[in-house]
Protein backbone atom coordinates (compact mmCIF):
# COMPACT_ATOMS: atom_id res chain seq x y z
CA UNK A 1 0.00 0.00 0.00
CA UNK A 2 3.23 2.54 -0.69
CA UNK A 3 1.52 4.56 -3.06
CA UNK A 4 -1.64 4.74 -1.47
CA UNK A 5 -0.53 7.85 1.00
CA UNK A 6 1.79 9.27 -1.78
CA UNK A 7 -0.23 12.04 -2.78
CA UNK A 8 1.45 14.25 -4.61
CA UNK A 9 2.67 10.83 -7.15
CA UNK A 10 -1.72 10.15 -7.11
CA UNK A 11 -3.04 13.60 -8.18
CA UNK A 12 -1.75 15.23 -10.64
CA UNK A 13 -2.88 18.43 -12.41
CA UNK A 14 -0.84 19.68 -15.55
CA UNK A 15 -1.09 21.24 -18.61
CA UNK A 16 1.38 19.24 -20.37
CA UNK A 17 0.31 15.48 -22.01
CA UNK A 18 1.47 12.61 -19.92
CA UNK A 19 2.74 9.35 -21.05
CA UNK A 20 0.66 5.98 -20.50
CA UNK A 21 3.35 3.35 -20.08
CA UNK A 22 5.38 5.67 -17.71
CA UNK A 23 2.58 6.43 -15.27
CA UNK A 24 1.34 3.48 -15.30
CA UNK A 25 5.13 1.48 -14.40
CA UNK A 26 5.00 4.12 -11.96
CA UNK A 27 1.48 3.19 -10.47
CA UNK A 28 2.80 -0.58 -10.17
CA UNK A 29 6.15 0.29 -8.80
CA UNK A 30 6.39 -1.72 -5.39
CA UNK A 31 3.04 -3.38 -5.71
CA UNK A 32 4.10 -6.83 -7.09
CA UNK A 33 0.85 -8.70 -5.86
CA UNK A 34 -1.24 -6.58 -8.53
CA UNK A 35 -2.87 -8.72 -10.93
CA UNK A 36 -5.56 -6.35 -13.01
CA UNK A 37 -4.61 -2.30 -13.96
CA UNK A 38 -7.54 -0.75 -15.37
CA UNK A 39 -6.80 2.86 -17.14
CA UNK A 40 -9.22 5.29 -18.26
CA UNK A 41 -7.88 8.24 -21.36
CA UNK A 42 -10.54 10.71 -22.04
CA UNK A 43 -9.47 12.56 -25.16
CA UNK A 44 -10.82 15.56 -27.24
CA UNK A 45 -13.69 14.60 -29.44
CA UNK A 46 -13.63 16.76 -32.79
CA UNK A 47 -17.08 16.51 -32.65
CA UNK A 48 -19.88 18.08 -29.60
CA UNK A 49 -23.71 18.66 -29.70
CA UNK A 50 -23.63 18.03 -33.62
CA UNK A 51 -20.98 20.70 -34.08
CA UNK A 52 -16.96 20.54 -34.76
CA UNK A 53 -14.50 21.67 -32.54
CA UNK A 54 -10.99 23.40 -32.81
CA UNK A 55 -10.14 23.92 -29.19
CA UNK A 56 -10.98 22.91 -25.88
CA UNK A 57 -9.87 24.81 -23.25
CA UNK A 58 -9.30 23.47 -19.64
CA UNK A 59 -10.27 26.23 -16.49
CA UNK A 60 -9.97 24.62 -12.52
CA UNK A 61 -10.34 25.84 -8.97
CA UNK A 62 -6.77 25.16 -7.87
CA UNK A 63 -6.38 24.21 -4.40
CA UNK A 64 -10.08 22.64 -4.52
CA UNK A 65 -9.35 20.52 -7.74
CA UNK A 66 -6.48 18.47 -5.84
CA UNK A 67 -8.92 17.96 -2.06
CA UNK A 68 -11.26 16.82 -4.57
CA UNK A 69 -9.82 14.59 -6.75
CA UNK A 70 -7.97 13.21 -3.70
CA UNK A 71 -11.32 12.71 -2.01
CA UNK A 72 -12.69 10.84 -4.74
CA UNK A 73 -9.27 8.73 -4.76
CA UNK A 74 -9.52 7.38 -1.09
CA UNK A 75 -13.42 6.67 -1.52
CA UNK A 76 -12.37 4.49 -4.15
CA UNK A 77 -9.90 2.66 -1.77
CA UNK A 78 -12.49 2.20 0.75
CA UNK A 79 -15.07 0.60 -1.30
CA UNK A 80 -12.91 -1.96 -3.28
CA UNK A 81 -9.82 -3.55 -2.10
CA UNK A 82 -7.30 -1.97 -4.51
CA UNK A 83 -2.97 -1.32 -4.81
CA UNK A 84 -3.23 1.81 -5.97
CA UNK A 85 -4.68 4.45 -8.46
CA UNK A 86 -3.86 7.50 -9.85
CA UNK A 87 -5.38 10.72 -11.42
CA UNK A 88 -3.85 13.22 -13.82
CA UNK A 89 -6.04 16.03 -15.36
CA UNK A 90 -5.17 18.22 -18.25
CA UNK A 91 -5.65 22.01 -17.85
CA UNK A 92 -5.35 24.40 -20.59
CA UNK A 93 -5.45 24.48 -24.12
CA UNK A 94 -5.89 21.47 -26.03
CA UNK A 95 -6.64 19.94 -29.21
CA UNK A 96 -8.83 17.49 -31.17
CA UNK A 97 -7.44 13.94 -30.02
CA UNK A 98 -5.30 15.47 -26.98
CA UNK A 99 -5.49 13.26 -23.92
CA UNK A 100 -7.43 15.30 -20.90
CA UNK A 101 -7.11 12.93 -18.15
CA UNK A 102 -6.13 9.54 -16.80
CA UNK A 103 -7.18 7.96 -14.15
CA UNK A 104 -5.63 4.40 -13.68
CA UNK A 105 -6.40 1.45 -10.59
CA UNK A 106 -4.07 -1.20 -9.56
CA UNK A 107 -5.98 -4.51 -7.75
CA UNK A 108 -4.99 -8.10 -7.13
CA UNK A 109 -8.31 -8.79 -8.94
CA UNK A 110 -9.89 -7.18 -12.17
CA UNK A 111 -13.51 -7.05 -10.82
CA UNK A 112 -11.99 -4.32 -8.19
CA UNK A 113 -10.01 -2.57 -10.58
CA UNK A 114 -13.11 -1.91 -13.07
CA UNK A 115 -15.40 -0.96 -10.78
CA UNK A 116 -12.95 1.61 -8.80
CA UNK A 117 -11.42 3.17 -12.28
CA UNK A 118 -15.39 3.55 -13.48
CA UNK A 119 -16.16 5.18 -10.21
CA UNK A 120 -13.33 7.54 -9.98
CA UNK A 121 -14.41 8.87 -13.89
CA UNK A 122 -17.91 9.01 -12.62
CA UNK A 123 -17.87 11.11 -9.60
CA UNK A 124 -15.03 13.07 -11.18
CA UNK A 125 -17.16 14.59 -13.92
CA UNK A 126 -19.89 15.89 -11.33
CA UNK A 127 -17.18 16.63 -8.37
CA UNK A 128 -14.42 17.63 -9.36
CA UNK A 129 -13.77 21.49 -10.45
CA UNK A 130 -13.24 21.76 -13.79
CA UNK A 131 -14.83 23.97 -16.88
CA UNK A 132 -14.59 23.37 -20.63
CA UNK A 133 -14.76 25.98 -22.77
CA UNK A 134 -14.93 25.03 -26.43
CA UNK A 135 -14.27 26.61 -29.77
CA UNK A 136 -16.11 26.18 -33.50
CA UNK A 137 -14.20 26.68 -36.58
CA UNK A 138 -16.25 29.44 -36.99
CA UNK A 139 -14.51 31.19 -34.00
CA UNK A 140 -17.71 30.89 -31.55
CA UNK A 141 -16.54 30.39 -28.25
CA UNK A 142 -18.98 28.76 -25.73
CA UNK A 143 -18.83 26.96 -22.40
CA UNK A 144 -19.96 23.26 -22.57
CA UNK A 145 -22.63 22.36 -20.80
CA UNK A 146 -22.82 19.57 -18.06
CA UNK A 147 -24.77 16.54 -18.78
CA UNK A 148 -28.10 15.04 -17.56
CA UNK A 149 -26.34 11.48 -17.75
CA UNK A 150 -23.07 12.78 -16.10
CA UNK A 151 -25.37 13.40 -13.43
CA UNK A 152 -27.42 10.02 -13.27
CA UNK A 153 -23.99 8.02 -14.10
CA UNK A 154 -22.99 9.15 -10.70
CA UNK A 155 -25.71 9.00 -8.59
CA UNK A 156 -26.15 5.02 -9.55
CA UNK A 157 -22.67 4.99 -7.11
CA UNK A 158 -24.65 6.37 -3.89
CA UNK A 159 -24.92 3.89 -1.13
CA UNK B 1 -11.01 48.07 2.08
CA UNK B 2 -11.29 44.71 3.93
CA UNK B 3 -8.24 43.07 4.58
CA UNK B 4 -8.24 38.91 3.42
CA UNK B 5 -8.08 37.58 6.91
CA UNK B 6 -10.65 39.95 8.27
CA UNK B 7 -12.85 39.16 4.94
CA UNK B 8 -14.62 36.81 3.18
CA UNK B 9 -12.85 35.78 -0.15
CA UNK B 10 -15.07 34.93 -3.22
CA UNK B 11 -14.40 33.20 -6.32
CA UNK B 12 -15.95 32.93 -9.67
CA UNK B 13 -15.63 30.52 -12.19
CA UNK B 14 -16.06 29.71 -15.67
CA UNK B 15 -19.06 31.42 -17.18
CA UNK B 16 -19.80 33.05 -14.02
CA UNK B 17 -16.46 34.86 -14.21
CA UNK B 18 -17.67 36.15 -17.77
CA UNK B 19 -20.74 37.49 -16.89
CA UNK B 20 -20.24 39.05 -13.49
CA UNK B 21 -16.65 40.58 -15.03
CA UNK B 22 -14.64 39.35 -12.45
CA UNK B 23 -12.55 36.78 -10.93
CA UNK B 24 -12.60 37.62 -7.27
CA UNK B 25 -13.38 40.10 -4.56
CA UNK B 26 -13.33 40.24 -0.86
CA UNK B 27 -16.83 41.24 1.53
CA UNK B 28 -16.73 42.04 5.04
CA UNK B 29 -17.30 38.94 7.18
CA UNK B 30 -20.68 40.19 8.22
CA UNK B 31 -22.16 37.11 6.64
CA UNK B 32 -23.16 34.67 8.98
CA UNK B 33 -24.13 32.32 6.14
CA UNK B 34 -23.56 31.68 1.96
CA UNK B 35 -27.60 32.95 2.21
CA UNK B 36 -26.68 36.09 3.52
CA UNK B 37 -23.78 36.66 0.98
CA UNK B 38 -25.97 35.75 -1.74
CA UNK B 39 -28.71 38.28 -0.67
CA UNK B 40 -25.94 40.94 -0.92
CA UNK B 41 -24.97 40.01 -4.22
CA UNK B 42 -28.01 40.08 -5.68
CA UNK B 43 -28.72 43.13 -5.01
CA UNK B 44 -26.07 44.74 -7.04
CA UNK B 45 -28.31 43.82 -10.06
CA UNK B 46 -29.75 41.64 -12.78
CA UNK B 47 -26.82 39.67 -13.42
CA UNK B 48 -25.64 39.01 -10.08
CA UNK B 49 -29.16 38.14 -9.18
CA UNK B 50 -29.53 35.65 -12.40
CA UNK B 51 -26.39 34.24 -12.46
CA UNK B 52 -26.23 33.31 -8.24
CA UNK B 53 -29.46 33.58 -6.18
CA UNK B 54 -32.04 32.89 -9.18
CA UNK B 55 -30.10 30.08 -10.14
CA UNK B 56 -31.14 26.64 -9.17
CA UNK B 57 -27.77 25.03 -10.76
CA UNK B 58 -25.18 27.40 -8.89
CA UNK B 59 -22.58 25.33 -7.42
CA UNK B 60 -21.00 26.34 -3.71
CA UNK B 61 -17.90 25.47 -2.59
CA UNK B 62 -16.46 26.87 1.29
CA UNK B 63 -12.80 26.64 1.84
CA UNK B 64 -12.56 23.98 -0.99
CA UNK B 65 -15.21 21.63 0.40
CA UNK B 66 -18.72 21.58 -1.45
CA UNK B 67 -21.40 23.50 0.32
CA UNK B 68 -24.81 24.47 0.43
CA UNK B 69 -26.86 27.98 0.70
CA UNK B 70 -27.16 27.13 4.29
CA UNK B 71 -23.62 27.05 5.11
CA UNK B 72 -22.14 28.89 7.78
CA UNK B 73 -19.09 31.89 6.98
CA UNK B 74 -16.73 33.12 9.30
CA UNK B 75 -13.69 35.39 8.71
CA UNK B 76 -10.69 33.94 6.43
CA UNK B 77 -13.33 31.53 4.78
CA UNK B 78 -12.81 31.06 0.94
CA UNK B 79 -15.89 30.87 -0.77
CA UNK B 80 -16.57 30.14 -4.37
CA UNK B 81 -19.82 30.03 -6.83
CA UNK B 82 -19.58 28.21 -9.75
CA UNK B 83 -22.13 26.55 -12.60
CA UNK B 84 -21.84 22.45 -12.82
CA UNK B 85 -18.32 21.13 -13.40
CA UNK B 86 -17.47 20.27 -16.99
CA UNK B 87 -13.76 18.15 -16.52
CA UNK B 88 -13.04 15.04 -17.21
CA UNK C 1 -15.37 2.05 -38.04
CA UNK C 2 -11.91 1.58 -40.00
CA UNK C 3 -10.06 -0.64 -37.57
CA UNK C 4 -13.34 -3.11 -37.34
CA UNK C 5 -12.60 -5.44 -39.79
CA UNK C 6 -8.45 -5.15 -39.73
CA UNK C 7 -8.50 -8.49 -37.34
CA UNK C 8 -4.68 -8.83 -38.10
CA UNK C 9 -4.30 -6.10 -35.42
CA UNK C 10 -7.20 -5.98 -33.76
CA UNK C 11 -6.04 -9.90 -31.83
CA UNK C 12 -1.93 -10.39 -31.30
CA UNK C 13 -0.90 -13.31 -29.48
CA UNK C 14 2.43 -13.10 -28.94
CA UNK C 15 5.71 -14.20 -26.71
CA UNK C 16 7.22 -10.81 -26.67
CA UNK C 17 5.84 -8.11 -24.45
CA UNK C 18 3.79 -4.78 -25.19
CA UNK C 19 4.14 -1.53 -25.01
CA UNK C 20 1.08 0.28 -23.64
CA UNK C 21 1.44 3.74 -24.85
CA UNK C 22 2.31 2.24 -28.22
CA UNK C 23 -0.94 0.20 -28.83
CA UNK C 24 -3.39 2.53 -27.70
CA UNK C 25 -2.10 5.39 -30.16
CA UNK C 26 -2.42 2.38 -32.79
CA UNK C 27 -5.52 1.88 -31.79
CA UNK C 28 -7.05 5.28 -31.38
CA UNK C 29 -5.22 5.91 -35.28
CA UNK C 30 -8.27 7.28 -37.55
CA UNK C 31 -10.80 7.64 -34.86
CA UNK C 32 -11.01 11.32 -34.43
CA UNK C 33 -14.47 11.35 -32.25
CA UNK C 34 -12.81 8.66 -29.71
CA UNK C 35 -13.69 10.49 -26.10
CA UNK C 36 -13.11 7.42 -23.75
CA UNK C 37 -10.30 4.70 -24.04
CA UNK C 38 -10.36 2.14 -21.51
CA UNK C 39 -7.41 -0.62 -20.85
CA UNK C 40 -6.84 -3.46 -18.92
CA UNK C 41 -3.73 -4.66 -18.41
CA UNK C 42 -3.26 -8.49 -16.61
CA UNK C 43 0.17 -9.18 -14.93
CA UNK C 44 1.46 -11.93 -13.02
CA UNK C 45 1.42 -11.48 -9.29
CA UNK C 46 3.92 -13.24 -7.37
CA UNK C 47 1.66 -15.25 -5.04
CA UNK C 48 -1.69 -17.56 -6.22
CA UNK C 49 -3.39 -19.69 -4.07
CA UNK C 50 -1.55 -19.18 -0.89
CA UNK C 51 2.05 -19.69 -2.64
CA UNK C 52 4.34 -17.25 -3.94
CA UNK C 53 5.15 -18.38 -7.80
CA UNK C 54 8.45 -18.14 -9.65
CA UNK C 55 7.01 -18.69 -13.15
CA UNK C 56 4.35 -18.78 -15.38
CA UNK C 57 4.12 -20.46 -18.42
CA UNK C 58 0.82 -19.55 -20.76
CA UNK C 59 -0.22 -22.48 -23.46
CA UNK C 60 -2.86 -21.96 -25.71
CA UNK C 61 -4.56 -23.59 -28.62
CA UNK C 62 -3.13 -21.59 -31.99
CA UNK C 63 -6.05 -21.12 -34.46
CA UNK C 64 -8.90 -21.38 -31.87
CA UNK C 65 -7.20 -18.75 -29.30
CA UNK C 66 -7.57 -16.28 -32.39
CA UNK C 67 -11.17 -17.10 -33.66
CA UNK C 68 -12.45 -17.09 -29.90
CA UNK C 69 -10.95 -14.02 -29.24
CA UNK C 70 -12.23 -12.58 -32.76
CA UNK C 71 -15.92 -13.70 -31.82
CA UNK C 72 -15.70 -11.99 -28.62
CA UNK C 73 -14.29 -8.55 -29.72
CA UNK C 74 -16.90 -8.54 -32.29
CA UNK C 75 -19.47 -9.78 -29.68
CA UNK C 76 -19.03 -6.59 -27.60
CA UNK C 77 -18.82 -4.42 -30.67
CA UNK C 78 -22.48 -5.57 -31.10
CA UNK C 79 -23.29 -5.05 -27.35
CA UNK C 80 -22.08 -1.18 -27.36
CA UNK C 81 -21.57 1.72 -29.93
CA UNK C 82 -17.87 1.37 -30.15
CA UNK C 83 -15.26 3.13 -31.97
CA UNK C 84 -12.27 0.29 -32.21
CA UNK C 85 -10.79 -2.56 -29.69
CA UNK C 86 -8.43 -4.51 -29.19
CA UNK C 87 -6.90 -7.64 -27.79
CA UNK C 88 -3.38 -9.09 -26.93
CA UNK C 89 -2.28 -11.85 -25.28
CA UNK C 90 1.33 -13.50 -24.49
CA UNK C 91 2.31 -16.98 -24.09
CA UNK C 92 5.28 -18.92 -22.85
CA UNK C 93 7.19 -18.35 -19.81
CA UNK C 94 6.52 -15.61 -17.71
CA UNK C 95 7.63 -13.71 -14.72
CA UNK C 96 6.00 -12.24 -11.94
CA UNK C 97 4.60 -8.46 -12.36
CA UNK C 98 5.21 -9.34 -16.17
CA UNK C 99 1.99 -7.95 -18.54
CA UNK C 100 0.14 -10.96 -19.82
CA UNK C 101 -2.60 -9.55 -21.42
CA UNK C 102 -4.39 -6.55 -22.81
CA UNK C 103 -8.03 -5.38 -23.73
CA UNK C 104 -8.20 -1.84 -25.16
CA UNK C 105 -11.57 -0.49 -25.88
CA UNK C 106 -12.27 2.92 -27.43
CA UNK C 107 -15.74 4.66 -27.86
CA UNK C 108 -17.26 8.43 -28.13
CA UNK C 109 -18.80 8.13 -24.71
CA UNK C 110 -17.43 5.93 -21.30
CA UNK C 111 -20.01 4.21 -20.14
CA UNK C 112 -19.77 1.74 -23.26
CA UNK C 113 -15.64 1.45 -23.47
CA UNK C 114 -15.87 0.40 -19.37
CA UNK C 115 -18.55 -1.87 -20.06
CA UNK C 116 -17.13 -3.42 -23.20
CA UNK C 117 -13.60 -3.68 -21.35
CA UNK C 118 -14.90 -5.77 -18.49
CA UNK C 119 -16.64 -7.98 -20.71
CA UNK C 120 -14.19 -9.32 -23.22
CA UNK C 121 -11.83 -9.89 -19.89
CA UNK C 122 -14.57 -11.75 -18.50
CA UNK C 123 -15.43 -13.73 -21.60
CA UNK C 124 -12.02 -14.45 -22.52
CA UNK C 125 -11.39 -15.44 -18.94
CA UNK C 126 -13.61 -18.59 -19.91
CA UNK C 127 -14.00 -18.75 -23.26
CA UNK C 128 -10.25 -18.46 -24.78
CA UNK C 129 -8.08 -21.29 -24.58
CA UNK C 130 -5.27 -20.38 -22.94
CA UNK C 131 -3.97 -22.37 -19.76
CA UNK C 132 -1.63 -21.38 -17.32
CA UNK C 133 1.12 -23.48 -15.64
CA UNK C 134 3.64 -22.27 -12.40
CA UNK C 135 6.36 -22.87 -10.80
CA UNK C 136 6.70 -22.55 -7.11
CA UNK C 137 10.25 -21.57 -5.56
CA UNK C 138 10.62 -25.33 -4.29
CA UNK C 139 10.61 -26.11 -8.14
CA UNK C 140 7.05 -27.80 -7.87
CA UNK C 141 5.08 -27.15 -11.35
CA UNK C 142 1.14 -26.99 -11.01
CA UNK C 143 -1.69 -26.58 -13.78
CA UNK C 144 -3.96 -22.94 -12.46
CA UNK C 145 -7.09 -23.86 -11.44
CA UNK C 146 -10.26 -22.30 -12.72
CA UNK C 147 -11.88 -20.14 -10.93
CA UNK C 148 -15.87 -20.34 -10.13
CA UNK C 149 -15.40 -16.55 -9.54
CA UNK C 150 -14.54 -16.28 -13.20
CA UNK C 151 -17.89 -18.37 -13.87
CA UNK C 152 -19.64 -16.20 -12.16
CA UNK C 153 -18.24 -13.13 -13.70
CA UNK C 154 -18.85 -14.42 -17.20
CA UNK C 155 -22.53 -15.48 -16.41
CA UNK C 156 -23.52 -11.93 -15.37
CA UNK C 157 -23.23 -10.44 -18.77
CA UNK C 158 -25.70 -13.81 -19.80
CA UNK C 159 -28.01 -11.89 -22.47
CA UNK D 1 -2.50 -45.60 -40.53
CA UNK D 2 -5.40 -43.21 -41.18
CA UNK D 3 -4.40 -40.25 -43.63
CA UNK D 4 -5.50 -36.85 -42.17
CA UNK D 5 -8.51 -36.00 -44.44
CA UNK D 6 -10.27 -39.58 -44.10
CA UNK D 7 -9.79 -39.49 -40.06
CA UNK D 8 -10.56 -37.23 -37.38
CA UNK D 9 -7.83 -35.39 -35.63
CA UNK D 10 -7.58 -34.90 -32.10
CA UNK D 11 -6.14 -32.72 -30.00
CA UNK D 12 -5.39 -32.60 -26.28
CA UNK D 13 -4.29 -29.95 -23.80
CA UNK D 14 -2.72 -28.66 -20.85
CA UNK D 15 -2.72 -31.69 -18.04
CA UNK D 16 -4.47 -33.19 -20.15
CA UNK D 17 -1.39 -33.74 -22.93
CA UNK D 18 0.48 -34.95 -19.61
CA UNK D 19 -2.36 -37.55 -18.35
CA UNK D 20 -2.74 -38.83 -21.33
CA UNK D 21 1.01 -39.14 -22.38
CA UNK D 22 -0.06 -37.28 -26.09
CA UNK D 23 -0.75 -33.86 -27.66
CA UNK D 24 -2.45 -35.40 -30.88
CA UNK D 25 -3.51 -37.81 -32.70
CA UNK D 26 -4.99 -39.38 -35.65
CA UNK D 27 -8.46 -41.88 -35.03
CA UNK D 28 -11.33 -43.02 -38.26
CA UNK D 29 -14.02 -41.39 -39.28
CA UNK D 30 -16.24 -43.71 -38.01
CA UNK D 31 -17.33 -42.47 -35.24
CA UNK D 32 -20.77 -39.88 -35.35
CA UNK D 33 -20.40 -37.76 -32.98
CA UNK D 34 -17.97 -36.45 -29.60
CA UNK D 35 -20.33 -38.80 -27.51
CA UNK D 36 -18.90 -41.67 -29.86
CA UNK D 37 -15.62 -40.81 -30.00
CA UNK D 38 -15.18 -40.55 -26.61
CA UNK D 39 -16.34 -43.69 -26.01
CA UNK D 40 -13.76 -45.01 -27.93
CA UNK D 41 -10.73 -43.26 -25.90
CA UNK D 42 -12.29 -44.70 -22.31
CA UNK D 43 -12.07 -48.20 -23.66
CA UNK D 44 -8.22 -47.46 -23.81
CA UNK D 45 -8.55 -47.40 -19.82
CA UNK D 46 -8.32 -45.60 -16.46
CA UNK D 47 -6.58 -42.07 -17.73
CA UNK D 48 -8.72 -41.62 -20.44
CA UNK D 49 -11.72 -42.88 -18.44
CA UNK D 50 -10.93 -40.41 -15.58
CA UNK D 51 -9.37 -37.28 -17.84
CA UNK D 52 -12.11 -37.04 -20.33
CA UNK D 53 -15.66 -39.26 -20.38
CA UNK D 54 -16.43 -39.18 -16.58
CA UNK D 55 -14.88 -36.08 -16.57
CA UNK D 56 -18.21 -33.69 -16.15
CA UNK D 57 -15.70 -30.33 -16.21
CA UNK D 58 -14.67 -31.91 -20.11
CA UNK D 59 -14.13 -28.79 -22.72
CA UNK D 60 -14.22 -29.64 -26.29
CA UNK D 61 -14.05 -27.66 -29.71
CA UNK D 62 -14.77 -28.94 -32.52
CA UNK D 63 -13.31 -26.97 -35.60
CA UNK D 64 -12.49 -24.25 -33.24
CA UNK D 65 -15.71 -23.91 -31.95
CA UNK D 66 -16.94 -25.16 -28.39
CA UNK D 67 -18.64 -28.29 -28.78
CA UNK D 68 -20.76 -30.93 -26.61
CA UNK D 69 -20.59 -34.38 -26.39
CA UNK D 70 -23.65 -34.41 -29.12
CA UNK D 71 -21.90 -32.84 -31.56
CA UNK D 72 -21.84 -34.39 -35.00
CA UNK D 73 -18.25 -35.43 -36.27
CA UNK D 74 -17.02 -36.37 -40.15
CA UNK D 75 -13.62 -36.97 -41.86
CA UNK D 76 -11.11 -33.84 -41.49
CA UNK D 77 -12.73 -32.70 -38.60
CA UNK D 78 -10.33 -31.17 -36.05
CA UNK D 79 -11.20 -32.38 -32.26
CA UNK D 80 -9.72 -30.53 -29.03
CA UNK D 81 -10.08 -31.58 -25.64
CA UNK D 82 -9.06 -29.83 -23.06
CA UNK D 83 -9.89 -28.91 -19.04
CA UNK D 84 -11.36 -25.24 -18.13
CA UNK D 85 -9.31 -22.39 -19.55
CA UNK D 86 -7.10 -20.42 -17.22
CA UNK D 87 -5.93 -17.58 -19.26
CA UNK D 88 -5.79 -13.78 -18.86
Amino acid sequence: MASFNRETLCIKIQTEDFDLTTEISALRQDHKNIGAVVSFVGTVRDMNEGDEVSVLELEHYAGMTEKSLEKIRLEAHQRWSLEASMIIHRVGKLLPSDQIVLVAVASQHRENAFHAAHFIMDYLKTNAPFWKKETLPNGDVRWVDSRVSDQEAAQRWAV
Amino acid sequence: MTSRTSAIHILYFANFREVLGQAEENLPATHNTVSELLTTLAARGEPWKVALFDNENLQIAVNHDIASRETPLKAGDEVAFFPPVTGG
